[in-house]
């Protein structure tokens, strides 16, 4: 059934010398070094590349690059398998390997194909009517019927082994396209000086250079293009970019361009190099040189495996010595696609051309007959004949045509094994429409063509609907020059082409058939959206474009309808008797084509995936062992488990470290502010809830502070330092939040404020060293300071030395317990850190993590912000109404806590739990509800926010954001938990541990 | 105590093999961060009496020698760079000519770590983390500026034609310098204008 | 009554070659008077019309909308579905909705493919873990069927998972709703639009409203591209436009419009069968039933009218889902897109009265409204024909910016998607 | 993905480089009378916020410059910046002179009062 179809001579762009092997469907096949799939595997006389969305049609080969709709592959195994991959695009390499998709058990047979006998069942939008019986067997039966039909190719299984990366570019002029208009832009932007950009999707530059006949200063065309494409490349000012997609413009000239760094070359990719790589370009000015696609025509069964585009015919033979069949029939609308014609003929294929225009005279066909060639003008295609199964073209017929006519006349039969179809062009319009440009209908172009735009980007040549050479060259000169700020234009070469007489616009070519009725006029081939499909929206109301776009799925495939859409619309148009412009467009959105997710990730994933911060200490943590949690970007130390230790058992022996001995706790994520000025106090007085202007010169103070709807947003301990210095902690969340809320503040609001904010953050390693031997361990260190309680006592500071090492002390509390809290500069940390291990071993000194610190600060009551609130907490509910000043005229949120709800009756309060069973450990988050039911639901009045097994108590304890708590002291509550199981828990104060704070003040 | 061993952020880190720059932590820096109103004049002759330099006051420059260069970093804050063992008496100095004056001056010279970048076409290394246009003219010697660079914050100053500073906060450190080894793979390299292969 | 749609039917109408369906909808003209008019074809101004009809018998009434309808964030939403809100008054109003999706093709006899497939919130740290929790226990005296899942349930419900537990945030259980989903949304459109057309309700498309007409304190009328035409009720339901609609009527809104973008792949064989939700890393996926992965993210942070968005949000997105499913990592971005949402200040919505007596409002679903629509359409519909707010409704009316009384959802560490 | 020009250092850059931070020219009432906020100014200050759909102006910060916050003018529609301008300044005039509804309303209260004082 299938024949080699390589031609003895021609090819462009194949090396006959070197051979490549590669295989489809498993099958061992070898083509040359240039091929791409596509023309390597219709070299070996294979027509079928896959099967078709819904209808599991077989589909062959369409298009010539970016605009193939049909014949997608999937192309490498396993963990770099990629599906979808258009074979015009894929290039050959040895050891490729391909495969068809949407087809089981295999192409040639296919189960699914039975979708296309029930075709008239399942016309647009028909599961919106059905598949609703029984309500719970969409679930269970129709979807996952539907979704295994549908979805295409394959995913790649296992972790993606290959890299990507990202770079940022800024330039003049970007050039996206380089066919003869954007070679002929970018020469004339370089040569004014401009830092250029030039960038084509093909390996190979020229854009349609090389099938379109006509000739440039004395060159061909192609010949012309390879010239310029030297020259760009090797000047100083211009960067080349092939196998790279602009695919996407967004505002203020942000472009991406997507290059395909090593797909082609697997050598390569071995090397290490990235396999993609995504450009961002910042462009002063974009020039859109990106061409035009040509159209099919919507004729029955236009979708047949052998039915491809003009362009792509000519392209397989001229670039790739491929002869798409035997003998073909050329079905155009068109002057162009007569080089078809030509080039077929010259090749020594067969080929008959069917014109529908009623006269066919110029220039070009006129060559045509010439080399006699069958020209029947004012013809169409009625009907494709196939083998069985639809695998092959075996004959079409011809029909003859006037503008308008409906139904077909008169027939005949011409045989064939392949059809090439030409509508006409579109311009490429996408990336004009990424970012708002506007179009128009040009009516004799039979097509939209850019007309404004707000950003700073020009369309020329082709995708400007300029299709003459002297037009593009022209236009595509006077840009470059223009917009690279040079006021001489660049000469305009000379060229020498075949004049063209106009196309006139086919949208349906009528059928053999009563009112064309079962016959499938293709018009999105892909989504198996036919004309017939279009039409039905039309009488369900589904009117506007956008609607049937939805309602058909037409434009919506992978191809994002590039051959469709103007298809789509001249059937809509017909249908609904507006003309084309009235109809309106669906929306142009990025990419031009897909690019892959990794290209966007590029180097930020595993460890380069967001940042993890570290201490100085991290090494030393990680070396003992040490369970770590994520705190905002950082990573702590969340407890140090021994050999044979769980965390709990870790935990409870930190905790009983610090109470009975000596803890030491890696603080440095703290924040650290220094605040200086004048105002420094009074600012700080805003700042605050409480009053920090008050505060003596060493001393320091914990403080609250509230967003402006009055809920909590952070604490810590700020000391002064001088009259008019200050040094902040923060919560290790909050650093970099409040510096720049203070900043803010001081810029936007108090800006007579004489305050300068520095935070200083990372500058310090922090530990603290808490517990009853936390003394004796600091003495041991030579201190250059008293360290009594009287020279040092309990929020105070201190500044000095411990042996060499420069430090800063810190007598504050979060356990409980004497506790010091030791800063010194980074650099020291870790020095710092081994010489208190070395001290305090002698006192029993255990390092402690962040749970260990959890569970301190909870048995004295301290809250956590973000444990004890949640963002609509304020100050008054968890008890420290007595940080919020009465004084203060004015400080951030205090109005907002006048707000009625916020000070109103039933709101949930702070409170301390146990529970009746002091072993029973309440769940992080449980509710209490009013009263337990039978089922759900019940009223809840409050939520646990801390929950702990006390290893100081030997007991559990809770604290809980409870409805009017502080009033039911003593009270006990229930909490219902999954299973049916009820805790009991009665109200208690918060402070569950020296509740006199006598082992503070020691 | 023994004896006061100080630790850099990216101590024992070296570069991989193959990449297409040179790498390396600078470890002997020391840094204060200044701030002052570049509008007081008191302020600016303090400062001047104590450095013996003036102020850059022009956004994205820096002033002095190599033993004494300040960076610009706001209208009201700069980063002085001197060798770290002279940062504290140089503190002290800007402190006792700044009394009076309204300005803040911190030691920060552990506060981050320094990565230096050099060789040709660690500009489009650079250019893999930052949106700035590092060819354009005003990236020469002596320019410096904050960036984003990659998913965190930095300072950038461009010591010589192909020699670039990259400062981060120390806890950054170890990804910053992952992140610039990940892009400075030599079959990473790119080489941005000029002379390339045609795309035949 | 319009022909009911049946396997039957279709099989009728094939032998016609389709030649006989009925529109769905009709494209009336403006009468100069109805009892109410919705401004905003969308999902909550469709089903609020459907409802008024159905429920409360109001029919003499119209939808106005400036382009075509579901053609606003109700067709270009990632269509997740859930109901496991922390807060009472949001689950209240989401479950209510998502129970009506359990029936709704049946009632409204069009198939909107409401697929209960699973949501699933990913927990990545501990304080996420600690939230859910919360949300879990909260939810379930509430009522709903939900709870927390280990790490090797999550692998088995989503085997193309990173279950790597040194990876940068390895996952440490997660928030499973399993009657959650997705819905085909602009079959939640068509289907209210034909449902409530059915009932007499005029849905007048391509027709912009300019202005609203007052008396005093009451309104008494719109003028609209087609021109006036006379009420005494208005709903505005114009999602990201409600700011420029309420201007006209004098009406200040705690509303910023910003842009929120959604990103489809290649259409795949299916690899991933429930909506998963990683709000740590702010990125969501799931597979339609055509084969795309659909992916959201967060918004971008300044104000925009132009369903335009930057690139920065999406690629973080992105970044975070190879990083969490690294088999995407080969698949392809085949298109993105973007919608303009209505951000409240406490990010939860406002279904309410107004100052101005015959105007009411339903906005501020922000980036989570599609999974509300059958439920607000419901309450709104209730409160229009009512004149007062269904207790459901109720908590979210306008006043509560000025009493503090605020819905916060983002406290869980959830987003509201 | 905007270009943004911070007005006080002149670094001009990706969005991504600056901090957006929601509309300009909020006025916060407490600062300026404490003790008598009704709730609906307080309201007002928190939540309600113009929304144009056209010409808006905001706040942004210099992130990765200078540090600086400053204003912006900016249409929603078609994103393009119309000026940058100091934190504590009004737009120049003939922005001004183009803004419409609330924002023209704001402006020419504003300016009516600074004439007054
Ligand atoms: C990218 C994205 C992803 C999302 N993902 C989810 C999700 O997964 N789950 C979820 O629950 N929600 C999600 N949402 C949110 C959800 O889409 C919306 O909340 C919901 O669709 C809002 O519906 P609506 O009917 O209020 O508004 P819309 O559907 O926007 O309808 C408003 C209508 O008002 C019309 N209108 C505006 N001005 C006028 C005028 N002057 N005259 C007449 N008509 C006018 C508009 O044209 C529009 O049709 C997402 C949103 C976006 C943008
Ligand atoms: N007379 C006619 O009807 C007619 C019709 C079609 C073509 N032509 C011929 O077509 C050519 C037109 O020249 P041209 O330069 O305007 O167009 P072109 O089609 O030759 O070149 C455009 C190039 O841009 C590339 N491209 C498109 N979008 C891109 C993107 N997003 N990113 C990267 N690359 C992209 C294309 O692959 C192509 O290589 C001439 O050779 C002309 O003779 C004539
Ligand atoms: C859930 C969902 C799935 C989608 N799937 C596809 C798709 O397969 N192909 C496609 O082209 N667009 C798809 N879209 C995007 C739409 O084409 C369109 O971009 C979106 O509805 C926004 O409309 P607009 O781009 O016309 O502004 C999908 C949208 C949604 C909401
Ligand atoms: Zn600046």
């Amino acid at each position: 059934m299938s024949k080699p179809y390589r031609l003895s001579a021609g090819g462009s762009r194949i090396d006959r010398n070197r051979r490549v092997s590669f295989s489809f469907d498993g099958r061992q096949l070898t083509g040359f070094a240039g091929d791409t799939l596509a023309s390597a595997v219709s070299a070996a006389g294979q027509r079928v590349f896959g099967r078709s969305f819904k209808y599991h049609r077989p589909r062959g080969v369409v298009g010539l690059g970016a605009e193939e709709m049909n014949a997608l592959v999937g192309v490498g195994e396993g963990a770099r398998h990629e599906p979808n991959l258009r074979a015009t695009q894929v290039e050959i390499h040895d050891g490729l390997t391909a495969v068809s998709q949407n087809r089981w058990p295999s192409l040639t047979f296919d189960i699914g194909a039975v979708n296309n006998t029930f075709s008239r069942f399942i016309p647009g939008g028909f599961y919106y009517k059905t598949f609703m019986w029984p309500a719970s067997f969409w679930k269970h039966v129709y979807e996952p019927f539907i979704r295994r039909a549908a979805g295409l190719g394959k995913a790649p299984e296992g972790r993606d082994p290959d890299s990507y990366e990202q770079i940022h570019v800024h330039c003049d002029v970007l050039v996206v396209g380089a066919g003869v208009a954007g070679l002929a832009a970018a020469e004339a932007a370089a040569k004014a000086g401009a830092r250029v950009i030039i960038a084509d999707e093909n390996p190979v530059f020229g854009g349609l250079a090389d099938i379109s006949g006509g000739a440039i200063d004395g060159l061909a065309q192609a010949d012309w293009a390879l010239a310029k494409a030297r020259t760009l490349a090797s000047a100083e000012n211009v960067h080349v970019l092939n196998r790279t997609t602009v695919v996407g413009h967004w505002h203020h000239n942000f472009l991406m361009l997507f290059e395909r760094v090593a797909d082609h070359d697997p050598a390569r990719l071995r090397t290490g190099a990235p396999r993609h790589r995504l450009w961002k370009v910042r462009a002063h000015q974009v020039i859109l040189a990106t061409g035009a696609i040509e159209r099919p025509i919507a004729f029955a069964n236009n979708d047949r495996p052998g039915i491809m585009l003009a362009s792509a015919a000519r392209g397989m033979v001229e670039r790739y010595g491929v002869a798409p069949g035997a003998s073909g029939v050329l079905f155009t609308n068109n002057d162009d696609a007569y080089q078809t014609a030509l080039v077929l003929k010259a090749a020594g294929v067969a080929v008959r051309v069917v014109d529908s225009r009623a006269r066919a005279d110029g220039p070009l066909p006129a060559k045509a007959r010439e080399q006699g060639i069958p020209v029947d003008a004012g013809s169409v295609i009625s009907a494709v004949n196939t083998s069985f199964g639809g695998l092959s073209v075996t004959d079409v017929r011809i029909a003859s045509y006037r503008k308008g006519q409906g139904r077909v006349i008169k027939e005949t039969r011409a045989a064939c094994d392949f059809v090439a179809m030409s509508g006409g062009w579109n311009p490429a319009l996408h990336l004009w429409c990424h970012n708002g440009g506007k179009i128009r209908f040009d009516d004799q172009l039979q097509t939209y063509r850019p007309d404004r735009h707000a950003d700073r980007i020009t369309a020329v040549g082709a995708a400007n609907g300029s299709f003459t050479l002297a037009s593009i060259l022209e236009e595509a000169s006077a840009a470059g020059s223009r917009l690279a700020g040079s006021g001489n234009v660049h000469p305009v070469p000379a060229v020498m082409q075949a004049g063209q007489q106009p196309m006139e616009p086919i949208w349906f070519a009528p059928a053999t058939g009563k009112y064309n009725e079962g016959n499938k006029h293709f018009i999105d081939f892909q989504n198996d959206v036919t004309a017939a499909d279009l039409e039905l929206a039309q009488r369900e109301g589904y009117e506007s474009v956008e609607h049937t776009k939805r309602y058909t799925t037409f434009g919506m495939a992978t191809d994002q309808g590039k051959t469709s859409n103007l298809n789509g619309l001249g059937v809509l148009s017909e249908a609904t008797g507006k003309p084309i412009p009235e109809i309106g467009v669906t929306t142009f959105r990025p990419p031009y084509t897909p690019f892959s997710f990794g290209s966007m990730a590029g180097v930020l994933t595993k460890d380069l995936f967001l940042p993890i911060r570290r201490t100085a200490i991290f090494n030393w943590h990680t070396a003992q062992g040490a369970v770590f949690e994520p705190v905002g970007q950082w990573r702590r130390a969340y407890t140090y488990p021994r050999a044979g230790e769980d965390n709990h058992a870790a935990i409870a022996r930190e905790i009983l470290a610090v109470r009975n001995k000596v803890g030491l706790l890696d603080a440095s994520t703290l924040g650290k502010i220094e605040i200086r000025g004048p105002d420094a106090a009074e600012f700080l007085d805003r700042m605050y809830t409480n009053v920090f202007s008050t505060l003596k010169v060493g001393k320091c103070r914990y403080g609250l502070m509230m967003n402006e709807l009055g809920f909590l947003t952070d604490d810590g301990v700020t000391v002064r330092l001088a009259e008019d210095h200050f040094l902040m902690h923060t919560t290790s969340g909050g650093a970099d939040r409040i510096a720049a809320w203070l900043e803010e503040w001081l810029q936007t609001e108090w800006t007579h404020y004489r305050v300068f904010v520095t935070p200083v953050t990372e500058q310090w390693s922090q530990f603290a060293i808490a517990g009853p031997r936390a003394r004796d361990v600091l003495k041991k260190l030579a201190p250059s300071f008293d360290l009594s309680n009287e020279a040092l006592p309990h929020m105070s500071f201190v500044e000095g030395r411990l042996g060499a090492c420069p430090v800063r002390v810190f007598r504050i509390s979060f356990s409980g317990e004497l506790s010091y809290e030791v800063a010194t500069p980074s650099g020291f940390g870790l020095g710092l850190w081994k010489a208190i291990i070395e001290a305090g071993a002698e006192f029993g000194l255990e390092p402690y993590g962040t749970e260990a610190l959890h569970v301190l600060r909870a048995e004295k009551g301290y809250i956590v912000v973000g444990d004890e609130t949640d963002g609509t907490t304020t100050p008054v509910d968890v008890g420290l109404d007595g940080l919020v000043s009465k004084k203060k005229a004015d400080f951030i949120g205090k109005r907002s806590l006048e707000q009625s709800y916020l000070k109103g009756p039933n709101r949930k309060q702070l409170v301390g739990l146990l529970t009746e069973d002091p072993g029973e450990v309440l769940p992080d988050g449980a509710y209490a509800v009013r009263q337990v039911k039978d089922k759900p639901p019940m009223e809840m009045i409050g939520q646990v926010t801390s929950s702990y097994r006390s290893p100081t108590l030997g007991r559990s304890i809770a604290m809980a954001l409870i409805e009017n708590g502080r009033a039911r002291m003593g009270e006990t509550l229930s909490f219902p938990l999954p299973g049916g199981k009820v805790v009991r828990a009665t109200i208690t104060d918060t402070v569950f541990y020296d509740k006199e704070g006598a082992k503070l003040n020691v | 105590m023994s004896e006061l061993s100080h630790e850099s952020p990216l101590a024992g880190v070296t570069p991989p093999p193959g990449l297409s720059v040179s790498l390396r932590e600078i470890t002997d820096r020391g840094m204060i961060d200044l701030r002052g109103h570049g509008s007081d004049q008191a302020f600016l002759s303090a400062v001047k009496g104590a450095l013996g330099l003036d102020l850059p006051l022009r956004p994205r420059t820096s002033a002095g020698s190599d033993d004494l260069r300040v960076l610009w970093l706001s209208m009201d804050q700069w980063l002085i760079l001197c060798p770290r063992t002279k940062a504290a008496e140089i503190l002290a100095a800007l402190r006792s000519a700044l009394t009076g004056v309204h300005s803040l001056a911190v030691d920060v010279s552990d506060m981050r770590a320094v990565i230096r970048i050099e060789g040709g076409g660690c500009r489009e290394v650079l250019m893999k983390g930052t949106s700035l246009d590092l060819l354009d003219a005003e990236y020469r010697p002596g320019c410096c500026r904050r960036m984003r660079f990659a998913e965190i914050a930095a300072l950038l100053s461009v010591v010589e034609d192909n020699v670039f500073d990259v400062y981060v906060f120390r806890s950054y450190a170890r990804y910053a310098w992952d992140f610039v080894c990940a892009t400075a793979r030599e079959p990473a390299r790119v080489r941005l204008f000029g002379a390339q292969d045609a795309p035949a | 009554m319009k022909p009911r749609y049946s396997l039957f039917s279709l099989a009728r109408n094939a032998m016609n070659y389709h030649k006989d369906w009925e529109r769905a909808w009709r494209s009336p003209n403006p009468k100069p008077e109805y009892d109410a008019v919705i401004i905003g074809a969308g999902g909550h101004g469709l089903a609020s019309a459907y409802y008024l009809a159905k429920n409360h018998k109001m029919t003499n009434i119209a939808v106005i909308e400036k382009g075509w309808l579901g053609g606003g964030n109700t067709g270009r939403n990632t269509t997740i579905i859930r109901s496991n809100y922390l807060q009472d008054p949001s689950i209240a109003i989401y479950e209510l909705a998502r129970s009506l999706y359990e029936d709704l093709s049946q009632d409204l006899n069009y198939n909107v493919m409401f697929s209960p497939r699973g949501v699933l919130m990913l927990c990545q740290t501990q304080h996420e873990f600690r939230a859910f929790q919360r949300t879990a226990h909260a939810n379930r005296l509430a009522g709903l069927d939900c709870r927390m899942v280990t790490p090797q349930e999550v692998k088995e419900i989503v085997p193309i998972v990173n279950d790597d537990p040194n990876c940068r945030y390895p996952i440490l259980g997660a928030y499973y709703q399993p009657r959650g989903g997705t819905g085909r949304h602009d079959a939640v459109a068509w289907g209210y639009a034909r449902g409530a057309d059915a009932m007499g309700v005029d849905i007048i498309q391509n027709c912009e409203v300019t202005g609203i007409q007052r008396d005093g304190g009451r309104v008494t009328g719109i003028e609209t591209t087609r021109g006036v035409i006379r009420t005494r009720k208005i709903g505005v339901v114009t999602a990201g436009h409600v700011s420029t609609i309420m201007d006209m009527a004098g009406v200040r809104m705690p509303i910023e419009s910003q842009c929120l973008q959604a990103l489809v792949s290649e259409p795949i064989k299916p690899v991933i069968d429930c909506v998963v939700m990683a709000n740590t890393v702010h990125g969501y996926i799931s597979q339609s039933d055509k084969g795309e992965l659909v992916i959201g993210g967060g918004t971008d942070p300044y104000n925009n009218y132009s369903q335009r968005g930057s690139f920065p949000a999406l690629e973080h997105t992105v970044t975070a889902l190879v990083e969490t499913f690294p088999i995407i990592s080969r698949l392809r971005m085949l298109r993105l897109w973007g919608g303009i949402v209505d951000m409240t200040g406490d990010r939860s919505p406002i279904i309410s009265k107004t100052p101005v007596e015959g105007l009411y409002v339903n906005c501020g679903w922000g980036t989570g409204g599609f999974k509300a629509i059958p439920g607000s359409g419901w309450v709104f519909a209730d409160t229009i024909a009512n004149d007062r707010p269904h207790p459901i409704a109720e908590p979210f009316g306008l006043n509560r910016f000025q009493e503090g009384r605020l819905i916060d959802e983002s406290v869980a560490a959830a987003v509201a998607h | 993905m905007l270009v943004v020009k911070c007005p006080v250092c002149g670094a001009e850059g990706d969005e991504t480089d600056f901090h957006a931070g929601g509309q300009a020219h909020v006025r916060r009432p407490a600062s300026h009378d404490p003790a008598h906020v009704s709730d609906e100014e307080q309201r007002d200050y928190l939540f309600i916020r113009i929304n144009p759909k056209g010409l808006h102006f905001e706040r942004w910060r210099c992130d990765r410059g200078c540090g600086k916050w400053f204003h912006a003018a900016r249409d929603t529609v078609t994103l393009e910046f119309k000026a940058f301008y100091g934190i504590t300044e009004l737009p120049p005039a003939d922005v001004i002179a183009e803004a419409k509804g609330q924002w023209a309303e704001y402006f020419a209260k504003r300016l009516k009062a600074e004439k007054q004082a």
